[in-house]
C-alpha cells in the first residue's frame, strides 16, 4: 500500500517537475510547481515525517507559490504563450542539467548506503520547539534570532520602498 | 487610549446590528411574507384595483356597448380596437353597432382612461391580475361574446 | 488498511453532502428570517428538500466554459477547493473516538492546508478570462494572505496555553473546564480574532469582497455554472465547518461537555449528552454566529479591510500571544 | 530617511520603467449596482478609478415626442413611467403645468390628497432607495425591512388608485376620484407604525461603523459643483444647497404646512444619506398635519372634457423624491402640447458622478452611485 502511494507520488514529482519546465503558459507552470511542492508534502506524510511535511505545505505551498502566482496576476499578458525556446538555449539547458545530474548521481552512486533500521521516530513538536530555542546543547537560538533579525530588517525595507512620499514631505 | 475607545464603539455598534437583526430572528410573527398561490383563496384585492379590461354581459348575452369607440381614441397607445358595422334598423334608420372589441393586453398600461370615457358603462375592470400565458396571440382578446347584442337602451 | 481507508472516504464524502444541504438550508432559512422572510417552504415541508432540488438542478444544468478561458486550470480550480477542504477535515476530533487521523501536529496542519484555499481562489478568478474574476481573485488574494496571520497567531495563542499542537490532546486539556473559560483575557481575544479572521479567511460578508455583489457581480466565480459553481458554493460551507469545528475544539472543549468545577450533580446530567451532540452543538452555534455577521453587516472596502488587519487585529493578536505566553510560563490558568 | 526620499521622488520623476496596463471595464447595462439599464465604461488603476463615462439611452423611449401626439390627459399615465418610484409627483408636475396654463382652482380636497400622496411616494421611494443602499454596500437585510415598509405605502395606493406602481392618478384638476373610505384611517396607522421602526433604521445602518466608515468623507460633492451641474434634491442638499421646490416655489398648498427642509453641509455619502432618512421623518410630519385637517368636498375642479392649453410656454416645477422636475409646455392653443420638455432630476445628478468618483476606489463609486439614487427611466426618458 505504502509502496503504491510512494510510487504513484513519485511520478506525480516528476511529471509535474517536468510539465512546469516545459508549460509555456507562466500561470500553469506555477500549479504545476504547486502540485510538484505538494507531492513532496505527501511524500513526508507517507514517511510520517508530519512536521516536515506541514512545513513543506505552510512555506513551499502556502507561502512561495502563492508569491508567484500574486506576481504572475500581476503582470498584464499572463495568458499568452510564452516564446519557445531558441536552439542556444535549449543547447545550455540541457548541458546544465546534463552536469547537475552527472554530479548528483555521482555522488550519490559514490557513497554506500545502509539500509535503515525500519523503525523510525519523529522528533517530537516539543523537542523541535525547544532545540530551536535553546542556548546550550547545540541549540539554534543564535541563528533563529539573527533570521529574525534579518527577517524584520527585510519587511522595513519593503515597507519603505512601497512606501509613496507626497512631495511636501520633502 | 483612542485606539482601544475606537475598538470599543465599534464593537458597541455592530452589536447594535446584530441585536436588531437577532430580534427578528427571534420573533416569527414579524415575517412579512405572504405565500402566493397557497393563499389564493383567502387573497383580498382592492376593488379599485386594475387587473384585465372586460365587458360585462347580463344573462341575456347583451353588452352595453355602442360601439362609439370613444375608448379606442382615449388610449394613449392604441390597445383598444373597436370594430362596428351598420345595421338597418326596423323604422330604418342607419345604426352603428359593434363587431368585434379587440383588447390587446400586452399592450395596456391599465391607466383607466378607456373606462373613464365610456359613456355608456360598457367596459370595465377585474381583478383577475393572473394574466400569464404560454403564447403571445393569447393575450390579444375579444372582449364581446360570441353572438351578444347591445342592451335594449342603447338600441 | 484498504478497507478503511475506504470506509473513511466514503463517510467523508457523505458528510460532504449533508452538510452542504445542511448548511445551505441553515443560512437561507436564517438569511430569511432575519430579513423578516419564510424562505425556502415549497420542496417538502418548510421546504426541507429545497437544497436537494437545487443540487438536481445544478448538476442538469449546462456547464459553460467561457471563451478564451483556460481550460484545464478554469476545471482545475473547483476540484483544488473541494480536494483542500476535504483535507482539512483530517485532525478533527468529532467526538472522543471518532477522529479521522489523530496527528500531533493537528493545528499546524490544518493552518498549512487552510493556506491553500488562496490558491484555487486565485486560479479560478484568472482562468476564467474575466476582469471582475480577476479583480475579485487579487482581492482575495491580498485578503486572505494577510489574515491568515491573525488566524495563525489566535492559533499560537491557544497552542501556548494549552501546550500541545493535537487536537485531542487540546480537547483533554479542557476536561474541567474550557479554554474560553479558565484562559482569561487571551482566550477571550484569540476567540474574538479568531472568529473575525477566519470568517474573512471564508470570503463572507462583511469580508466577502472577491465575490463582492454588487461590485464585482460574483466575483472569482462569475464565469462558473452548474456543478462547478456548486463546488465552490459546497467549499466554502465546508470550510465554515472545518474553521467552525477548530473554534469549537480549541475554544469551547470540543466534544467535551460542560462541566462546572468537580465532580457534581450538574457535570452528571451534561455527561449524558453524548459527545457527538457537543461537539455538533458547539460548531453550528459558531456557524450561526458567522451567518449572523453576514446578513447585519455591511460590506468592508478593500483598503479599510487591510486596515483592519494590519492595525488592529494583527498587534492585538500579538499582543495576545505575548499575554498567553506569560499567563503559560506563570500558570495562571486553572 | 530623506536619502530613501530623495531615490524615490527621483525615480517617481524619471518615470518608472515598469509599464502598467489601464484597466477597462464595463459596468452595465447589466450590473447589480447600475439598478437599471446604465451603462459605466470605467477606467482602473488597480482598485481605483480613473475616468468613468456613463452611456445613456438604453432604455429611451423618446416620451417627450410622444407626448406631442397625445392630449393632456393621455399624458399624465405616461409621465409614470419616467420616475417610476415618483410617479405621484410626476403626475402632479403635469397636472400642475395645465392647471396654471387654463389657469383651474383646485378645490381643497384634492390638494390635500395630492400632498398626502406625494408624501407617501416620497416615503416609499426613500425607503426603497435605503434597502437599495444597504444592499449596495453589501448588507441584504435592510432591503427586505425597507420593501416591508414601502409595501404598505403601496398597498394603501392600491387601494385609492388601483395600480401600485403607475399611478395615473393626479390629473388636470384634481384627482382621478375621491380617496378609499378606509385610505384617512390606514395612513394614521402607518405613521404609527413608521414612527416605531424608523429607529430601527438607524440600529441596523446608520449607526453602524463599518457604514459610517463606507460613507463618510467619500464622494465629495460642493456646494459650487452641485449648483454648477444642476443637481438637486437630496444630492444639493447634502451639499447645503437650500433647494426644495417646496419651499422656494409652493405649489398646492404646501407654504401653509409647517416643515422644515432638510440640510446637511458635508458634501459627502453620509450627508445624502442622512438628508433621506430626515426627509422621511419631515415627509411623516406634513402627511400628520394634512391627517389632521383633512377637508371635505369635491375632488375634482371644473375641467372641460376636451382640456385645450392656450397659446404660450408653461413651465412648472416640482420637488420629487430625487429632485427638481421640471415640465416645460409649448402649446400651439391646440390639443396636444406643441413641445414637451421634462427637465428630471436624475439626469443632472448623474452627470455629477463623474466629478465625485474619479479618484475613489470601484466599491466606493457603488455606495456613491447608491447616494445619488439614480432611477435609469427617468435619465433616458
Amino acid at each position: 500500500m505504502k509502496a503504491i502511494l510512494f510510487y504513484i507520488f513519485s511520478v506525480l514529482i516528476l511529471a509535474c517537475g517536468i510539465f512546469t519546465v516545459t508549460s509555456r503558459k507562466i500561470y500553469r507552470a506555477a500549479i504545476f510547481l504547486l502540485l510538484t511542492v505538494v507531492s513532496v508534502a505527501a511524500l513526508y506524510f507517507l514517511m510520517e515525517y508530519t512536521f516536515l511535511g506541514v512545513v513543506q505545505l505552510v512555506i513551499y505551498a502556502g507561502g512561495i507559490v502563492v508569491l508567484i502566482l500574486f506576481a504572475v496576476l500581476l503582470t498584464h499578458d499572463s495568458g499568452s504563450l510564452l516564446p519557445p525556446l531558441g536552439v542556444k538555449r535549449t543547447v545550455a539547458t540541457f548541458a546544465l542539467t546534463g552536469t547537475g545530474l552527472t554530479v548528483f548521481l555521482y555522488t550519490i552512486l559514490g557513497r554506500k548506503v545502509e539500509p535503515g533500521s525500519g523503525e523510525f521516530n519523529e522528533p517530537s513538536v516539543k523537542m523541535i520547539g525547544g532545540q530551536l530555542l535553546d542556548l546550550y546543547n547545540f541549540g539554534f537560538v543564535l541563528p533563529f534570532e539573527a533570521i529574525s533579525i534579518l527577517l524584520l530588517a527585510a519587511m522595513v525595507g519593503c515597507i519603505v520602498l512601497a512606501m509613496k512620499f507626497s512631495k511636501t514631505m520633502n | 487610549m483612542s485606539y482601544i475607545e475606537n475598538i470599543l464603539s465599534t464593537s458597541v455598534s455592530l452589536l447594535k446590528g446584530m441585536k436588531m437583526t437577532g430580534y427578528y430572528f427571534s420573533h416569527p410573527k414579524e415575517i412579512y411574507t405572504r405565500q402566493y398561490p397557497e393563499n389564493r383563496k383567502t387573497l383580498k384585492l382592492p376593488e379599485r384595483f386594475r387587473a384585465e379590461l372586460t365587458m360585462p354581459h347580463d344573462e341575456f348575452n347583451r353588452h352595453r356597448c355602442s360601439g362609439c369607440t370613444a375608448c379606442e381614441i382615449a388610449c394613449p397607445n392604441g390597445t383598444i380596437k373597436v370594430l362596428t358595422y351598420m345595421e338597418t334598423t326596423p323604422d330604418n334608420k342607419k345604426k352603428k353597432r359593434l363587431d368585434t372589441f379587440i383588447y390587446r393586453l400586452s399592450m395596456c398600461t391599465f391607466c383607466n382612461l378607456c373606462v373613464d370615457s365610456c359613456p355608456s358603462d360598457a367596459i370595465k375592470f377585474n381583478q383577475h391580475f393572473e394574466h400569464s400565458v404560454t403564447e403571445r396571440k393569447q393575450l390579444t382578446k375579444v372582449l364581446n361574446r360570441q353572438g351578444s347584442t347591445v342592451t335594449d337602451e342603447l338600441k | 488498511m484498504i478497507i478503511t481507508a475506504l470506509i473513511i472516504a466514503i463517510s467523508v464524502i457523505t458528510l460532504f453532502a449533508v452538510l452542504g444541504l445542511v448548511l445551505v438550508y441553515m443560512e437561507r432559512k436564517v438569511a430569511a428570517f432575519m430579513q423578516i422572510r419564510l424562505g425556502p417552504m415549497r420542496v417538502g415541508p418548510w421546504g426541507i428538500a429545497q437544497t436537494l432540488a437545487d443540487t438536481v438542478k445544478l448538476i442538469s444544468k449546462e456547464d459553460i466554459i467561457p471563451n478564451g478561458a483556460d481550460k484545464f486550470l478554469f476545471n482545475l480550480a473547483p476540484l483544488m477547493v473541494t480536494v483542500i477542504a476535504t483535507l482539512a477535515l483530517a485532525p478533527l476530533p468529532f467526538s472522543d473516538k471518532w477522529i479521522i487521523w489523530d496527528s500531533n501536529v493537528g493545528v499546524f496542519y490544518v493552518a498549512a492546508i487552510s493556506s491553500l484555499t488562496v490558491i484555487s481562489i486565485l486560479t479560478g478568478g484568472w482562468a476564467s478570462n474575466n476582469k471582475y474574476s480577476l479583480i475579485g481573485a487579487m482581492r482575495s488574494g491580498a485578503q486572505i494572505v494577510s489574515y491568515e496571520l491573525s488566524v495563525g497567531l489566535s492559533l499560537v495563542a491557544m497552542v501556548l496555553l494549552s501546550g500541545s499542537l493535537s487536537f485531542s490532546d487540546i480537547v483533554m486539556t479542557q476536561q474541567d473546564a474550557w479554554w474560553i473559560f479558565k484562559g482569561h483575557l487571551p482566550a477571550w481575544i484569540a476567540f474574538m480574532v479568531f472568529i473575525i479572521a477566519s470568517t474573512a479567511e471564508l470570503n463572507r460578508n462583511p469580508f466577502d469582497l472577491p465575490e463582492a455583489e454588487s461590485e464585482l457581480t460574483a466575483g472569482f466565480h462569475t464565469e462558473y455554472s452548474g456543478m462547478k459553481f456548486a463546488l465552490f458554493m459546497l467549499s466554502e460551507y465546508i470550510n465554515m465547518f472545518i474553521v467552525s469545528a477548530v473554534a469549537a475544539t480549541l475554544f469551547l472543549g470540543g466534544w467535551m461537555p460542560l462541566h462546572f468545577g468537580q465532580d457534581n450533580f450538574f457535570n452528571h446530567i451534561m455527561d449524558y449528552i453524548p459527545p457527538l451532540v457537543w461537539f455538533a452543538g458547539k460548531v453550528f452555534f459558531i456557524i450561526f454566529l458567522i451567518m449572523w455577521f453576514r446578513w447585519t453587516f455591511p460590506r468592508l472596502r478593500i483598503d479599510q479591510l487591510l486596515t483592519l488587519e494590519w492595525k488592529y487585529l494583527l498587534p492585538i493578536s500579538l499582543i495576545n500571544v505575548l499575554a498567553a505566553a506569560w499567563i503559560t510560563v506563570t500558570g495562571w490558568h486553572f | 530617511m530623506e536619502q530613501v526620499q530623495n531615490i524615490v521622488s527621483d525615480r517617481e520623476l524619471q518615470g518608472s520603467n515598469l509599464q502598467t496596463q489601464e484597466y477597462f471595464i464595463n459596468v452595465g447595462p447589466q450590473h447589480p449596482s447600475t439598478h437599471g439599464v446604465l451603462h459605466l465604461k470605467i477606467k482602473l488603476d488597480g482598485e481605483i478609478i480613473e475616468d468613468v463615462d456613463p452611456i445613456l439611452g438604453y432604455i429611451h423611449r423618446s416620451v417627450e415626442k410622444m407626448c406631442e401626439k397625445l392630449s393632456y390627459r393621455q399624458i399624465i399615465p405616461i409621465t409614470s413611467r419616467m420616475d417610476y418610484l415618483s410617479a405621484h409627483i410626476n403626475n402632479q408636475a403635469v397636472a400642475l403645468a395645465v392647471e396654471k396654463a387654463m389657469a383651474v382652482e383646485v378645490p381643497p380636497r384634492a390638494r390635500a390628497i395630492r400632498i398626502l400622496m406625494a408624501e407617501l411616494t416620497r416615503i416609499g421611494s426613500h425607503q426603497l432607495w435605503w434597502g437599495v443602499m444597504g444592499m449596495d454596500l453589501g448588507a441584504l437585510t435592510p432591503f427586505f425591512w425597507g420593501f416591508r415598509d414601502r409595501e404598505m405605502i403601496t398597498e394603501m395606493f392600491e387601494e385609492t388608485c388601483g395600480t401600485r406602481l403607475t399611478m395615473n392618478y393626479i390629473i388636470p384638476g384634481g384627482v382621478a376620484t375621491d380617496v378609499h373610505p378606509d385610505f384617512i384611517g390606514k395612513v394614521k396607522n402607518y405613521i404609527r407604525h413608521l414612527r416605531k421602526k424608523l429607529p430601527e433604521y438607524d440600529e441596523i445602518l446608520t449607526g453602524n461603523r463599518i457604514f459610517i466608515e463606507r460613507t463618510r468623507g467619500v464622494g465629495y460633492l460642493s456646494p459650487e459643483e452641485a449648483v454648477s451641474f444642476g443637481c438637486t434634491g437630496p444630492t444639493a442638499r447634502g451639499s447645503g444647497v437650500s433647494c426644495d421646490i417646496r419651499k422656494w416655489h409652493s405649489y398646492d398648498g404646501y407654504d401653509k404646512l409647517d416643515f422644515n427642509e432638510v440640510l446637511f453641509n458635508e458634501g459627502d455619502n453620509l450627508a445624502r444619506y442622512k438628508v433621506r432618512i430626515k426627509e422621511i421623518w419631515e415627509s411623516l410630519r406634513i402627511i400628520e398635519q394634512v391627517v389632521e385637517n383633512f377637508p371635505e368636498g369635491e375632488v375634482m375642479g371644473k375641467m372641460k372634457k376636451v382640456i385645450k392649453l392656450p397659446k404660450g410656454e408653461f413651465y412648472q416645477r416640482v420637488e420629487t423624491a430625487r429632485g427638481e422636475l421640471g415640465v416645460y409646455i409649448v402649446s400651439d392653443g391646440g390639443n396636444t402640447p406643441y413641445r414637451i420638455k421634462f427637465r428630471s432630476p436624475n439626469f443632472s445628478n448623474l452627470s455629477v458622478l463623474k466629478k465625485i468618483v474619479v479618484g475613489s476606489k470601484i466599491a466606493d463609486m457603488v455606495a456613491t452611485m447608491s447616494t445619488l439614487d439614480l432611477v435609469i427611466p427617468d435619465i433616458d426618458r
